[in-house]
């Protein structure tokens, strides 16, 4: 009721322009930036009044690309297949600097390098993308992809998975990883990032669609910059970013974003010169591995994919 | 205003011929009975005359109006009651009245159930009735239907000597008021007798008409007549018609 | 009625009660680690602590389901009475309904929320989906078994088509059509939670993803204790419903 | 046979036809971007070429749907007997059926993967609950409702339950059982594809979120299309099974 | 072996009494009528004893043995012919007796439905038949029941006085033969007469037995016994009684 009587306020006050955003899918450190951003009152000093959405089944591309939403949180992966596939969306943002995913395991599995995948058990969604990427990694220590044993696992989540049957799965350290932590379960992680340079993708990106920034750069320019002033306070202040990513979500758990908030602090920016920023390299450098590992059925110009241009200069 | 003519009407079932070259006629404000062994096709014939079956030859007219195929012209009692369970005794009654007409007449509807016997039954549904009290309800469903012909089918077969005499009776007194044309089938000579201006019996295997017979009795009839000796000679003279 | 639900209710409730301590011995026993199958005792726990947290997810969750629940069964009843009264339509029409039951939610969301954003209406087009067709089956078969007879009579008396069904099929076909709602009411609230995830901010399905994706499986499974109790409520309601108006035939039932 | 499916198919292949013509259009004149709604020249074309790619993929979904909707009604038909049978089971039974009908896939894919690992146990499990529940309901529905008339004289003729169930029950709950037959395998095939996600390595739904997670949008349609052959394959054939088993009642029908 | 005893036995439908305190025998072999206005309770009374109904008060023995509640102790035909739709004319027949011997004697069914003027219908379905048909149909699966008492609710209501009259010389060809005992509901005095060794008459509301008779006439009995003039003499007898 608070909330809504606040909405009908600022809607009075001034002419705020309405903007969505949707999530990958159901909101979590990641989006930490975000809910700052909104909760602080950063998008209304934009002259922005955002909704953050989650998509459920929909899919947040393929709204983001239809204009049904005007940003969305996607991954450069997803980027890179959709823009192949012709659909116009591009990304403006990385949220996180380098690829914090990687191959865990509980530690008596005792994986800990490609090497050890071998004769062990994965369990993955099934996509084809998974084991060029177990293969690139394995190919690293001279060992053979095909002694893994690759199951596909749907909907099950790592730690249930261990239980039974997976030996090793694709995990966020900075959710999964933590809440193992949190739980006490030791693992192993192989970093992606550790093996091989040309998979330290952006995971997860903030992405807007062509005709938005054909048609409405201003509006982009004031998001990001809102997102941004975000995202530098979680840096700082990881802290009471999770408060307030609590408040706005309740149902998450508090403790589970609290210690993630914390891993991921330093993680945002990292070694970038400002946050969001990314690099031409990464994306040809993704796209190419993709395509030589015939995950694409065209090369992707990765110049059309992504753009820094709307990131505000400090 | 009824007057049936049932013109060279025809019926099988696969390779079975149930009717062959049925012609008859029933007059305006006329009773005729019909009278034939069990199977012979008398059901089947209202089912034609009530147009829900298709004659293979022939034609139906009712007051010259081809109405083959049509139906609602007649009121029908089925052989079966066929009541509607989920509907009480009254709504029953009203079913017949409240097709032609929309609107239906519950005073009088009451009424003829007390007549009927069954007076403390309007509320009760069907499944709480005894096989002759169903066979009521159904007889004054039809009869509380307004078409001008009605088509009885075996209306007292299942009722005792006396509730039948009775029923007949308020039949006769009903028809001598309103004058509708009535075709009635049943198995009993007497009952045929006592009722009839014309009595029509029908051959088995197909089903022929085998002997027309005009009951000269005149009416008002009382129940003395039955035990009168024109009334045996001729229940005697169909009794043997029959047999042949 | 309150004793009958009580005469009737002590069968279920023992055997639900006696599940519960098998399922809580058994968590204990054999040390189920909480975040697979947490025992039920700490999933009360988690339904009295986190009341105030999700009771606004309930109430969502109950409106959209019965607003639902309510249109899928208009639906489901005005297409089979179309499909009963226009053969034609039948024919042309039934594969429709079957194709309609296999169109993955995956593929119909995007393009429920490309059409129609993410209002309310998508979410009751899920439903409205998950419920009309077990009722159009259902009610179309109990139109389809009326009595020889009864039918018969109808005709003879010159009833029209509007007074066949008003009069015959209508009524002898509601148990069958209560058997489909009862299918149906099942199924709704399942189907509203599925519909939040075609983009929701409240309601149990949101909540339980939530949950979920923090591994909080006492929540997940609090969640879970509302469907089942919903769809229960809605079950038992539409059974007395069914009491009270099918009474003819229930009378003779008995 | 042959021609009586072309008699009887000619209706609603005209209006499959027309829809098919109508979207074909529709996508041409608004021009909707293929990646929302490829046009059904796209899908055929796809599914053309793609054959080689994914019939294994349509083998082991037909496989899989048709185990699981044997299964899954041998197992409905069979709660149906047993609550109808055991009156005391049937009450304590009742909400147990519904419950299962409410225990969203996000919850029990984990817990059956635990107890029965990847293989193709749990997946049987899932189309099993899906496809039971209508028969089991619409069976105990046709069970209940026998002539009164008919029972009585079973019961005068000293029939014990057995007989009054084999001579009686069962043959007069018959068409309502493939009423519930019909609904469940309407279901079968999209249960299959959901336990899919249970984590399969063929398999239709396997085809479909592989094709949805890399926007190949004409793909997931050429999955929409067999999932719906399929379905309309199973009800067809169901439809013509009960057409030849309840061959008493439907003379009686004709 | 087959001796009923009926004891005391009473009925009431919500506060309307239909059974009134009867008592009555069947002895082993003996043939025995029930006449009773509709809707005095005949039909109940059979329910009664067929074990269906529970009696409010009152106890029924077969051959000493208490058997109120229990079913499956006679051979029953009901007033509605009550044909299994999806079971043939000759499934129907034998329904009765595969219910308690489980194995079925076909050869004899189809004898018995050609006696019964059914020849060439034994695949037919029950909605294929006459109403009389139909009737004749659930009265044979009585009599192909193995019960050594029979009881058979209006018969023959539904037949033309020649089917009947066949119907009941055969019913006493084979009672004679296999003198299996038989209680009788009819609504016809003739009837009755011509089969019963003993009649009993049922008052109405509530029934209470109002008058029971002996006939005497000698068996087998022929046709013409019809004609007698003591036979003539009990009809007006019964009459008068029914009349009451
Ligand atoms: N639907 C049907 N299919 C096949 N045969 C039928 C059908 N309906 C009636 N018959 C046959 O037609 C004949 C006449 O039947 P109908 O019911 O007209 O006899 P009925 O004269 O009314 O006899 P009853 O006095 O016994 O009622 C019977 O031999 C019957 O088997
Ligand atoms: N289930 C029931 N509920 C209430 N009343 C009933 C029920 N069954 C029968 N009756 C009543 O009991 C009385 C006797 O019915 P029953 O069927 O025994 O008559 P009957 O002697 O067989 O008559 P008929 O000759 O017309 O068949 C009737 O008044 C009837 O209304
Ligand atoms: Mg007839
Ligand atoms: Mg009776």
């Amino acid at each position: 009721n608070d909330s809504e009587q606040g909405k009908e306020e600022k809607s009075a006050d001034k002419a705020l322009k309405e903007v969505s955003v949707v999530l990958d899918w159901t909101p979590n450190t990641n989006h930490t930036g975000l809910y700052v951003a909104k909760e602080k009152g950063y998008f209304e000093e934009q002259g922005l009044d955002v909704d953050i959405k989650m998509p459920g089944e929909a899919g947040a591309d393929q709204l983001v690309a239809s204009g049904k939403a005007d940003f969305g949180v996607s991954y450069q992966e997803g980027i890179t297949e959709a823009r192949v596939q012709d659909i116009p969306i591009v990304s403006i943002a990385a949220v996180i600097q380098h690829n914090t995913s990687g191959f865990a395991s509980p530690k008596e599995k005792d994986i800990t390098e490609p090497k050890d995948f071998e004769g062990k058990t994965y369990g993955g969604w099934g996509a084809p993308l998974e084991k060029a990427v177990i293969s690139s990694l394995m190919k690293q220590d001279d060992a053979n992809v095909e002694k893994v044993d690759i199951v596909n696992m749907g909907d099950t989540d790592f730690f249930t998975a261990v239980e039974r049957d997976i030996d090793f799965a694709w995990i966020f350290y900075g959710w999964t990883g933590v809440e193992a932590e949190l739980r006490n379960e030791e693992i192993n992680m192989v970093y992606l990032t550790d093996y091989t340079e040309k998979l330290d993708y952006y995971t997860p990106v903030l992405a807007t669609n062509e005709t938005m920034i054909e048609e409405d750069p201003d509006t982009i320019k004031q998001f990001l910059a809102a997102v941004t002033k975000g995202y530098e306070l979680a840096i700082e202040n990881p802290d009471e970013a999770a408060e307030i990513l609590i408040q706005a979500e309740p149902d998450l758990d508090a403790d589970l974003v609290k210690a993630s908030q914390k891993w991921l602090a330093d993680k945002y920016q990292d070694d970038a010169a400002r946050w969001g920023e990314q690099k031409l390299e990464v994306w040809k450098n993704y796209s190419t591995w993709m395509y030589d590992n015939d995950l694409l059925d065209k090369p992707l110009d990765s110049e059309k994919a992504f753009t820094n241009e709307f990131l505000p200069n400090n | 205003m009824g007057k049936l003519d049932v013109q060279n009407v025809s019926k099988s079932f696969g390779n079975h011929q149930v009717l062959q070259q049925l012609s008859f006629s029933v007059q305006d404000g006329e009773f005729v009975s019909i009278l034939g062994p069990s199977g012979s096709g008398k059901s089947t014939l209202f089912n034609i005359i009530g147009g829900i079956t298709a004659p293979d030859t022939g034609a139906i007219y009712l007051n010259g109006q081809d109405i083959s195929g049509l139906c609602g012209n007649i009121s029908y009692m089925p052989q079966a009651a066929s009541l509607f369970p989920w509907r009480t005794v009254l709504q029953n009654v009203l079913l017949g009245e409240e097709i032609v007409h929309g609107k239906t007449d519950e005073e009088e509807a009451r009424e003829m159930i007390a007549k009927a016997g069954l007076q403390g039954y309007e509320q009760a549904y069907p499944h709480e009735l005894s096989g002759g009290m169903k066979q009521r309800v159904s007889f004054l469903r039809s009869m509380k239907s307004p078409q001008s012909m009605i088509c009885l089918d075996e209306p007292f077969s299942a009722l005792d000597e006396f509730t039948r005499a009775e029923m007949q009776k308020w039949l006769l007194s009903i028809w001598e008021k309103h004058r509708r044309s009535i075709l009635f089938v049943t198995h009993n000579i007497e009952e045929a007798l006592f009722l009839s201006d014309r009595i029509l019996v029908l051959s088995n295997k197909p089903a022929r008409i085998q002997r027309e017979l005009v009951i000269p009795f005149e009416r008002p009839r009382e129940e003395e007549l039955v035990l009168s000796k024109s009334f045996l000679d001729y229940k005697k003279q169909l009794y043997y018609e029959l047999r042949e | 009625m309150a004793r009958n639900v009580l005469r009737r209710g002590w069968r279920p409730a023992l055997v639900l009660i006696l599940l519960i301590i098998i399922w809580e011995t058994a968590s204990k026993l054999f040390e189920v680690p909480e975040w697979i199958l947490p025992p039920p005792t700490s999933i009360g726990q988690e339904t009295i602590i986190g009341w105030s947290d999700y009771n606004h997810h309930l109430w969502a969750t109950i409106q959209l389901s019965v607003i639902g629940f309510v249109i899928g069964s208009s639906v489901g009843i005005l297409v089979a009475i179309c499909l009963h009264l226009v053969p034609v339509l039948r024919e042309a029409i039934y594969p429709l309904l079957i194709i309609s039951q296999n169109i993955p939610i995956i593929i119909l969301a995007p393009l429920l929320v490309v059409w129609f954003g993410f209002g309310i209406l998508p979410k009751l087009i899920v439903i409205t989906l998950v419920c009309f067709f077990p009722i159009t089956i259902a009610t179309l078969d109990g139109f389809r078994q009326t009595s020889r007879e009864l039918h018969h009579y109808m005709l003879m008396a010159g009833a029209n088509k509007r007074q066949i069904f008003f009069k015959l099929e209508w009524p002898h076909a509601l148990p069958s059509l209560f058997s489909g709602l009862k299918i149906a009411a099942t199924y709704s609230v399942m189907g509203a939670v599925i519909s939040e995830w075609l983009g929701a901010s409240e309601g149990i399905g949101y909540y339980m993803t939530l949950a979920s994706s923090s591994f909080r499986t006492d929540r997940v499974f609090v969640a879970i204790l509302f469907i089942v109790t919903l769809s229960l409520l809605f079950f038992g309601l539409l059974s007395f419903v069914e009491r009270k108006v099918v009474k003819a035939s229930a009378q003779e039932d008995e």
